[in-house]
């Protein structure tokens, strides 16, 4: 009858697993993108610059993302023999978007705008996308996460606003 | 198995640790109630793309003020509506309803494409249909119509049409040769303008230089309420009180309901409903009786004022004696219900405190002042001399000549033109007046002079605004067609047979003229800014399609098909040079003005296209440079002077004959010492006595309009709804305003339901007792009642017009209001 | 820093109320209809007050716009639970409305009455969508909302004026009742600024505040009628 | 032996309630759980609508909800302080009374805290208390404290329960695992008695000044805003005795429930009412004391605001409500439990009745009136609860009264083993301490005698 105490161990581990894999599961799902985009050899075998795609990034509050007709500007004619590359020229001829999937997103109570990050305080794209500009292949999920922990901590450190309305409208 | 305490607690902590993450997991991921789907999916769209955000300058069109505005587009979407800064009438500032615009725009209850009409009329059945299908139903049925010679068998009733809206419908029927375009805007017109027209002669219009008035003497009228231009006279009046540094303009404020104005004034005298005009003869006769009025000006530059002799060698009173003889201090204060120290005081501060203003109603005649009363006012503005004085009354400056060519007509239309009009506007009774709509309903029930055949409504919604509602029902009910343009199910439209949806002020051209409190002209242009929301279209392109469908005499009224064309052709003869420019900084204007008027500045040619982007950039176009000293432009009457006795109303008379005279005569007031004649022609201020049984009906009705709603043509805006009567805290129903004496009297408490029963019908109101209402004066707002229209406006509160009764001004023909009495019966 | 204030000039005020709905159409409000109305559940984060003093007929009535007062020392902030209402550096008092828990403790505890709360879920007919703010977020249900100042607008202004490399202008942010206002009755800037209009112009001796014995020093400031 | 005999017949009846389950019980559980059933229904719908489907608006935020928690954490304090208060007193009479009072304690702090769960508008926020907790707002205060009491408590409920639960595991032929679980290997040794009375007494001290500030913590929520008659530094101190006065009644009903359904008559008897019928009394009269201060202070100062708050009350849209609640709460328990003819069984239930009725419009007439009166001239608020309200009211009633209920069921309602403990020691006991409060008896050669009990004993036969 003694030392039987794994039944109430084992009730108290599954149930903290369950809890964290409840609490883990609202977050962050793998993506996977429509087409195999290659940020290192755009970015760094071709030097291409992020705004060249990303065209909002020091305009708009938003990056954006690229509408099948800048792909189409270079991939007009193929340039590779990628099964992938030729995946644009289907999309532009069907007159569709390319339904690329963020990857990277705030809450819609932040009030985040690329402009000001990046035109007026000249932060670097890396500072919060991380290695992005290397990868080889679409992440499954963001290089480098965002949380408010991550902004306030170089809000601080930069000595940005740290006041909650400036950010959260 | 035994358990053991340590388990058991072992146990409690890990189920309670479970309990805790499994609620935060789960309530933190609980679907519908943690996002904003209405923000998410606004901003979706702009997640791929870049987005362009850009100003682009409109005119606002919720009021006839003629505003500029900047309108905000994000992408494809206005977002906002705020003042363009450059715009001489509201210098970048907008009123409640010029922000509520967008609401107007993306107004979900919008007639979406064409209609037909599928059940009876009235039914509010409809089947939509394609706009070739509609075009072509109504090209047919006018080629059709003017095929057989009838053209003038064709009537449109317009609403507050102005500018190239005004061109194209004007064109459009000259064309097709019918004389029947009719404003209808019943009781909306009679302002202060048409005694100003008795007294000074017809000009381009009048205006108030409220910004340099040391003293403004307001009569009942709503200055900060239902003006004209609302934020050009806001403005005006912070610059009247705060904008010298140490002279504050003083508004005294004479109305029986405390109103806005009232409460911003600095003196509040409540005043018998009606009796403004006796109040300003009362305060007249102080003036002469103390000699406190200006000689100089008088003498100089007025007419009437002593007796005089006519042609004839007739000894006629002038307003001298008048004043004496008819308006003897008693009977004022009796009138009037004004204390005599009150009336006394009033008097020697207008004339001490200089430049002093006397105004009268600026809005709807909703409030019983009948032309002779105005005229009264006015009196008052002439006897201290202000006028064409900087903050006095100005006559307005001369527009530019924004006039196409003429409309080139054939035999059929000009055989249509010749027909007396629908209603008998420019003939006999009515020979000053333009438009008459007090007689449209009758006229079109007695098929007087002869029955109409297709009816267009374009902008007019005569049946909210008509005292008659049953006998126009019935007069709508035999005409064969009806078209109408509204952009939203309106009463009347309810009962066409035909819906072409109009397009909003944002998505269409307009280029209008109209003035500055300072009178100078001011050209507004506005384009379309963006791609519309509804399948709707600019009325006045349909005109122009359906002239240019109906082939060579109809089509050559326009010399364009695009209005965009018509706009740029108007405009042309602004790059010939003169006077006036594009509309510019507040500095630069500054210093052309002081150019000009030095006579430094002249301006030549400059190139059409050039002006054309500066005006579309801009906004418009207007002329800084106003001259004070143009006697024959501001007094422009048969003796070139100001008239206390208008020769211009007796020439009316004159011209009458017989019946009419009489007819015409009868409706003047009634004066005690005095001919009729002179009375008709000398402002022989009266008051009007309400009708009904008074120990029945002990409570006497002063309508007034809401504020917020007054000018709007489309009132299904949640914003301004909701904000109606904040004064007594009360919207979205009617209400009625009472004393709290009066209240307890008739046994009512705040907040009750209650029927306002007058003899011609009753509304149901909800009671407000109110500080600022008179004894035994009950007020009552206008503007609500809608009985279809929107989901904004349909079923909110009752039309009070159907408490009062009509009639009509022996001038201009137009309806007033009878002053009625009442009683409050509790639900 | 700044310290942002609000002066309006009761006298040049014409109790137009473009104020309250220029508030309306730039910080994404929801519609009210008569159920809402009748309930007490429209949202006005600037509204027209009356008040009415004497009696008849030598009753004044005073007609006072009424923004959040902006407190120095709010009331509100002291007793949210979550820290979801904050004065920031600046003296804005913000509503977190992403952490409000909407237990309306702030809501009872404003004697000025001006929060706000989201009875039901914000909702707008489809085509009305079109005219949110991209700028201004759309509150969720059951949170408390306010007056901002409008401060999306202090964050545009500011960026501009750094791009040009610039200190911030009386006129890179201004909120959307001060900046449509037609009589020019309310003024807006820096109090921290001597020589701002604001700070002239609160020293006024027209000028009271709201509620003054209250000691929550309101950043609101307006000047009362008359010479 | 005699005793034990006794001790056998106690266990009989005290444990027939859990033995015999009849109709009635479950015909009184299916009303309750129907009642809940509807009740947690208006729940999800509210969850659902939002708060909008409340009567609540702008300037009345809040209304019944808070006026439930603030009540339900009043009755609270029926049980866990009263009850601390006797062990500490060493009043032998509490032994019959004290489990049903913890009871009380226990199951209404859920309802208080429901009640407070109910009324906000993001329930599925609930943890940026604990995220983003802000420690000077006087609702974490709240928080902390009825987190505080609750477990305290239940701890306090659960020790004596202990060796009952014990009996019933030796004694029960239903849930043996449950009973022994619970009772934690107890065999009812004199080192477990002895280790049980003095945790027993440290948390009867403990819980004293957690209760204490319960409530004057929730009275702060109130008080520490600037709001007219929120704003009173009486408050604390006049909460604490409104809840011990609600408290105390609410206790009377639900003894005499319990005395007539489980026939009890023997174990809970007439003076046990009567001694609390007297507290009751004497909490009537503070209260009332506490009331009168509280208003005529506002009276005196006239305030405007504060006026217009108190005109509402006392002749104003709100004057049901006060005066019911001075006829609930002085009138009629002054009428019935001043005088001793009238303060019977019957007349100890009308004034519990009427207390526990104007205890509640006590906590309406202090949460409403004021919101409804802002100080600015907007219109004046206007409260009417919708039917998720009155439903959620009847819920928690009914939520409340099926756990007791199903309390009954589980567990003896009447401490066994401190009634045989009293049976066992406490007249001894007693005299022993009565006679540590008399005058040393010198008269036999300068020695101190002990209590003459034997001759007392004599006297008295």
């Amino acid at each position: 009858m003694k030392k039987e105490p794994p039944i109430t161990m084992r009730l108290f581990a599954l149930s903290l697993s369950a809890a964290f894999a409840l609490v883990c599961s609202g977050s962050a799902s793998a993506v996977d993108q429509p087409i195999a985009y290659n940020h290192y050899k755009h970015t760094q075998e071709l030097e291409l610059e992020c705004t060249m795609c990303h065209t909002g990034v020091s305009t708009q509050i938003r990056a954006t993302l690229p509408s099948a007709e800048i792909c189409i500007s270079c991939h007009e004619e193929p340039v590779t023999d990628s099964a992938e590359e030729e995946k644009i020229r289907q999309y532009y001829a069907q007159n569709e978007e390319i339904p690329w999937k963020r990857l990277f997103q705030v809450p819609e109570h932040v009030f985040f705008s690329h402009r000001r990050h990046v035109t007026v305080a000249g932060l670097d794209c890396a500072k919060c996308h991380g290695n992005m500009a290397t990868q080889k292949k679409p992440p499954k999920k963001a290089p480098m996460a965002i949380s408010m922990k991550a902004c306030m901590s170089c809000h601080r450190k930069l000595q940005a606003q740290i006041d909650c309305v400036s950010c959260h409208r | 198995m035994k358990m053991q305490r340590r388990d058991f607690i072992k146990l409690l902590s890990s189920s309670t640790t479970f309990g805790l993450a499994y609620g935060y997991g789960l309530f933190s991921r609980l679907p519908g109630i943690s996002g904003s789907e209405a923000l998410a999916k606004q901003l979706e769209d702009v997640s791929l793309r870049p987005v362009e955000e850009k100003w682009l300058p409109s005119i606002c069109r919720q009021c006839a003020g003629g505003c500029g505005v900047l309108v905000r587009v994000y992408g494809e979407r206005a977002v906002k509506l705020d003042g363009n800064p450059l715009h001489p009438i509201n210098g970048g500032r907008l009123c409640a309803r010029g922000q509520a615009g967008l609401q107007l725009l993306y107004n979900p209850d919008r007639i979406a494409t064409p209609l037909a009409r599928a059940g009876n009329r009235g039914e509010g059945k409809w089947k939509p249909v394609s706009w070739d299908e509609a075009l072509g139903t109504v090209g047919e049925k006018l080629k059709a119509l003017r095929k057989q010679g009838r053209p003038h068998e064709l009537a449109m009733l317009t609403g507050a049409q102005r500018g190239l809206e005004r061109t194209v419908s004007e064109r459009f029927m000259a064309a097709y040769g019918s004389p029947n375009l009719v404003r209808y805007e019943p009781d909306r017109s009679l302002g202060m303008n048409p005694a100003l027209n008795l007294m000074q002669g017809q000009a381009a219009g009048f205006t108030y230089d409220i910004e340099n008035a040391a003293h403004i003497l307001s009569f009942n009228s709503a200055l900060l309420e239902d003006h004209w231009s609302p934020v050009q006279l806001f403005r005006a009046y912070g610059n009247f009180r705060r904008g010298r540094k140490e002279n504050r303009g003083k508004l005294v404020h004479a109305e029986p309901r405390l109103s806005v104005t009232g409460a911003k004034a600095d003196e509040w005298i409540p005043i018998k409903p009606g009796s403004e005009g006796i109040l300003a003869m009362g305060i007249a006769s102080i003036l002469i009786v103390e000699k406190r009025y200006d000689e100089n000006f008088v003498t100089e530059r007025c007419f009437g004022f002593d007796d005089w002799t006519d042609e004839s060698g007739t000894l006629r009173p002038g307003f001298r004696t008048l004043v004496i003889q008819e308006y003897p201090m008693d009977r004022v204060v009796k009138l009037t219900g004004v204390p005599r120290d009150i009336i006394i005081r009033t008097a020697r501060e207008f004339a001490r405190v200089q430049p002093a203003l006397a105004i009268g109603n600026d809005g709807p005649g909703v409030r019983h002042q009948g032309i002779y009363n105005r005229m009264a006012i006015h009196a008052l503005n002439a006897l201290v001399g202000n006028i064409q004085k900087p903050g006095g009354v100005l006559a307005n400056a001369r527009p530019a000549d924004l006039s196409l060519p003429p409309v080139s007509r054939d035999r059929v239309a000009d055989q249509g033109l010749s027909r007396p009009r629908l209603d008998g506007a420019g003939a006999e009774r009515y020979a000053v007046a333009s438009d008459v709509p007090a007689s449209v309903t009758d006229n079109l029930l007695e098929k007087k002079p002869y029955p109409i055949e297709i009816l267009m409504l374009n902008g007019a919604n005569p049946l909210y605004e008509s005292l008659h509602f049953e006998r126009l029902v019935k007069a709508l009910k035999q005409i064969p067609t009806i078209v109408s343009f509204s952009p939203f199910h309106d009463e009347t439209t309810q009962w066409a047979d035909l819906v072409l949806p109009d397009t909003t002020y944002l998505e269409k051209w307009q280029l209008d003229t109209t003035y500055t409190l300072k009178g100078h002209p001011v050209v507004n242009l506005s384009r379309p800014v963006l791609k519309a929301p509804f399948d709707g279209r600019d009325t006045n392109e349909v005109l122009l399609a359906v002239a240019a469908s109906m082939g060579k005499p109809v089509a050559n009224a326009f010399p364009s098909t695009r209005i965009e064309d018509l706009a740029k052709l108007s405009l042309q003869p602004l790059s010939k040079g003169g006077s006036g420019e594009p509309f510019g900084a507040p500095m630069e204007e500054l210093w052309t003005r002081l150019l000009e008027q030095s006579g430094w500045k002249v301006r030549t040619e400059v190139d059409f296209e050039k002006l054309w982007a500066d005006l579309l950039e801009r906004g418009g176009w207007w002329d800084p440079v106003y001259y004070r000293w143009e006697w024959r432009r501001a007094l422009a009457t048969p003796s070139g002077r100001f008239e206390f006795y208008s020769l211009g109303a007796r020439d009316y008379f004159a011209k009458l004959t017989g019946m009419e005279r009489d007819m015409a005569l009868q409706k003047t007031p009634r004066l005690v010492n005095l001919q009729q004649a002179d009375a008709a022609c000398l402002p022989a201020a009266s008051r009007a006595r309400a009708g009904g049984n008074e120990t029945l009906y002990a409570l006497e009705v002063n309508p007034y309009f809401i504020p917020i709603l007054s000018g709007i043509t489309h009132t299904n805006q949640p914003w301004l709804q909701d904000v109606t009567g904040f004064h007594v805290y009360q919207n979205w129903h009617t209400w009625v305003e009472i004393h709290p004496e009066t209240a307890h009297q008739v046994g009512v408490h705040n907040g009750d339901w209650v029927f306002v029963e007058s003899p011609g019908g009753r509304v149901k109101a909800r009671v407000r007792t109110y500080e600022g209402a008179m004894p035994h004066v009950i007020n009552l707002p206008v503007g609500l009642g809608h009985t279809s229209g929107g989901r904004w406006t349909a079923g909110i509160g009752e039309n009070v017009l159907k408490l009062l009764q009509a009639r009509q001004e022996p001038f201009t023909g137009q309806e007033q209001f009878k002053p009625a009495r009442a009683r409050l019966i509790k639900t | 820093m700044a310290k942002w204030g609000m002066v309006i000039d009761l006298d040049k005020c014409t109790a137009c109320q473009a104020c309250v709905i220029a508030c309306q159409a730039e910080n994404n409000i929801p519609n009210s209809d008569p159920e809402a109305a009748r309930t007490g559940r429209n949202i006005h984060w600037m509204e027209m007050l009356p008040m009415v003093e004497e009696e008849y007929p030598h009753l004044r009535m005073r007609l006072m716009p009424r923004p959040c007062m902006h407190c120095e020392k709010p009331p509100c902030i002291k007793v949210c639970p979550v820290n979801a209402t904050q004065i920031s550096s600046e003296g804005i008092v913000g509503q977190i409305n992403a952490r409000c828990i909407g237990c309306r403790y702030c809501t009872t505890a404003c004697p000025y009455t001006v929060k706000y709360f989201n009875w039901f879920k914000p909702k707008w007919p489809e085509v009305m969508e079109h005219q949110l703010n991209p700028d201004v977020q759309v509150r969720y249900i059951g949170v408390v909302e306010k007056c901002t100042f409008c401060h999306h607008r202090l964050q545009k202004g500011r960026d501009l004026a750094r791009y040009e490399g610039r200190e911030l202008g009386p006129d890179d942010y201004m909120p959307a009742c001060v900046q449509t206002c037609p009589a020019d009755a309310m003024y807006f800037g820096d109090l921290d600024n001597p020589k701002s209009s604001v700070a002239i112009l609160s020293k006024s001796k027209r000028a009271f505040h709201l509620l003054e014995d209250l000691g929550t020093h309101p950043k609101v400031t307006y000047l009362s009628e008359g010479v | 032996m005699d005793l034990k005999k006794t001790f056998e017949h106690d266990e009989e009846v005290l444990l027939r309630p859990i033995r015999e389950v009849n109709r009635n019980y479950y015909i009184t559980v299916a009303v309750l759980s129907l009642i809940v059933a509807w009740a947690f229904f208006a729940y999800f719908y509210q969850f659902k609508w939002g708060l909008g489907v409340t009567g609540l608006n702008r300037p009345v935020y809040w209304g019944f909800y808070i006026t439930n928690f603030v009540f339900f954490i009043g009755i609270s304090h029926a049980g866990t302080l009263i009850s601390a208060i006797l062990r500490i007193a060493q009043a032998e009479w509490r032994r019959a009374i004290t489990r049903s009072a913890e009871v009380i304690t226990v199951m209404v702090i859920f309802f208080g805290v429901a009640s407070i769960l109910m009324d906000l508008g993001r329930p599925d926020r609930i943890f940026n208390i604990i995220e983003s907790g802000r420690f000077q707002s006087p609702l974490l205060w709240d928080v902390t404290s009825i987190t505080c009491y609750l477990t305290a408590s239940t701890v306090y409920l659960y020790l004596p329960l202990i060796p009952d639960i014990a009996i019933m595991r030796d004694k029960v032929n239903k849930r043996k695992w449950l009973y022994n679980v619970l009772s934690l290997g107890w065999t009812g040794t004199p080192k477990q008695f002895k280790r049980l009375e003095l945790v027993i007494s440290v948390m009867a001290i403990l819980v004293i000044p957690v209760a204490v500030s319960v409530h004057t913590v929730v009275s702060f929520v109130f008080a520490m805003t600037v709001q007219p008659m929120w704003h009173s530094a009486i408050f604390g101190p006049y909460f604490v005795v409104g809840a011990i006065y609600s408290g105390i009644a609410a206790l009377i009903i639900a003894m005499a429930l319990i005395r007539w359904v489980y026939k009890l008559d023997n174990y809970l008897k007439d003076i046990h009412f009567q001694n609390l019928g007297l507290l009751l009394f004497v909490m009537t009269l503070l209260w009332t004391y506490f009331t009168f201060s509280e208003y005529l202070t506002t009276f005196y100062g006239a305030e405007p605001t504060h006026m217009a708050v108190f005109w509402s009350k006392f002749s104003g849209e709100y004057m049901v409500e006060f005066w019911g609640m001075i006829v609930c709460c002085f009138v009629i328990p002054v009428i019935f439990l001043s005088n001793r003819k009238l303060r019977t069984m019957t007349g100890m239930m009308i004034s519990s009745i009427a207390i526990t009725i104007g205890m509640w419009l006590e906590r309406f007439i202090i949460v409403v009136p004021t919101l409804a009166n802002p100080r600015l001239p907007y219109e004046r608020g206007a409260y009417h609860p919708s039917w998720v309200e009155l439903s959620l009211l009847a819920g928690c009633f009914a939520f409340f009264i099926l756990l007791y209920v199903l309390f009954t069921k589980f567990f003896p309602i009447v401490s066994i083993w401190e009634i045989q403990e009293g049976r066992q020691h406490a007249v001894s006991e007693v005299s022993e301490r009565v006679r540590t409060y008399l005058p040393d008896d010198h008269t036999d050669g300068g020695e101190t005698q002990p209590f003459p009990t034997e001759q007392m004993e004599s006297a008295r036969s």
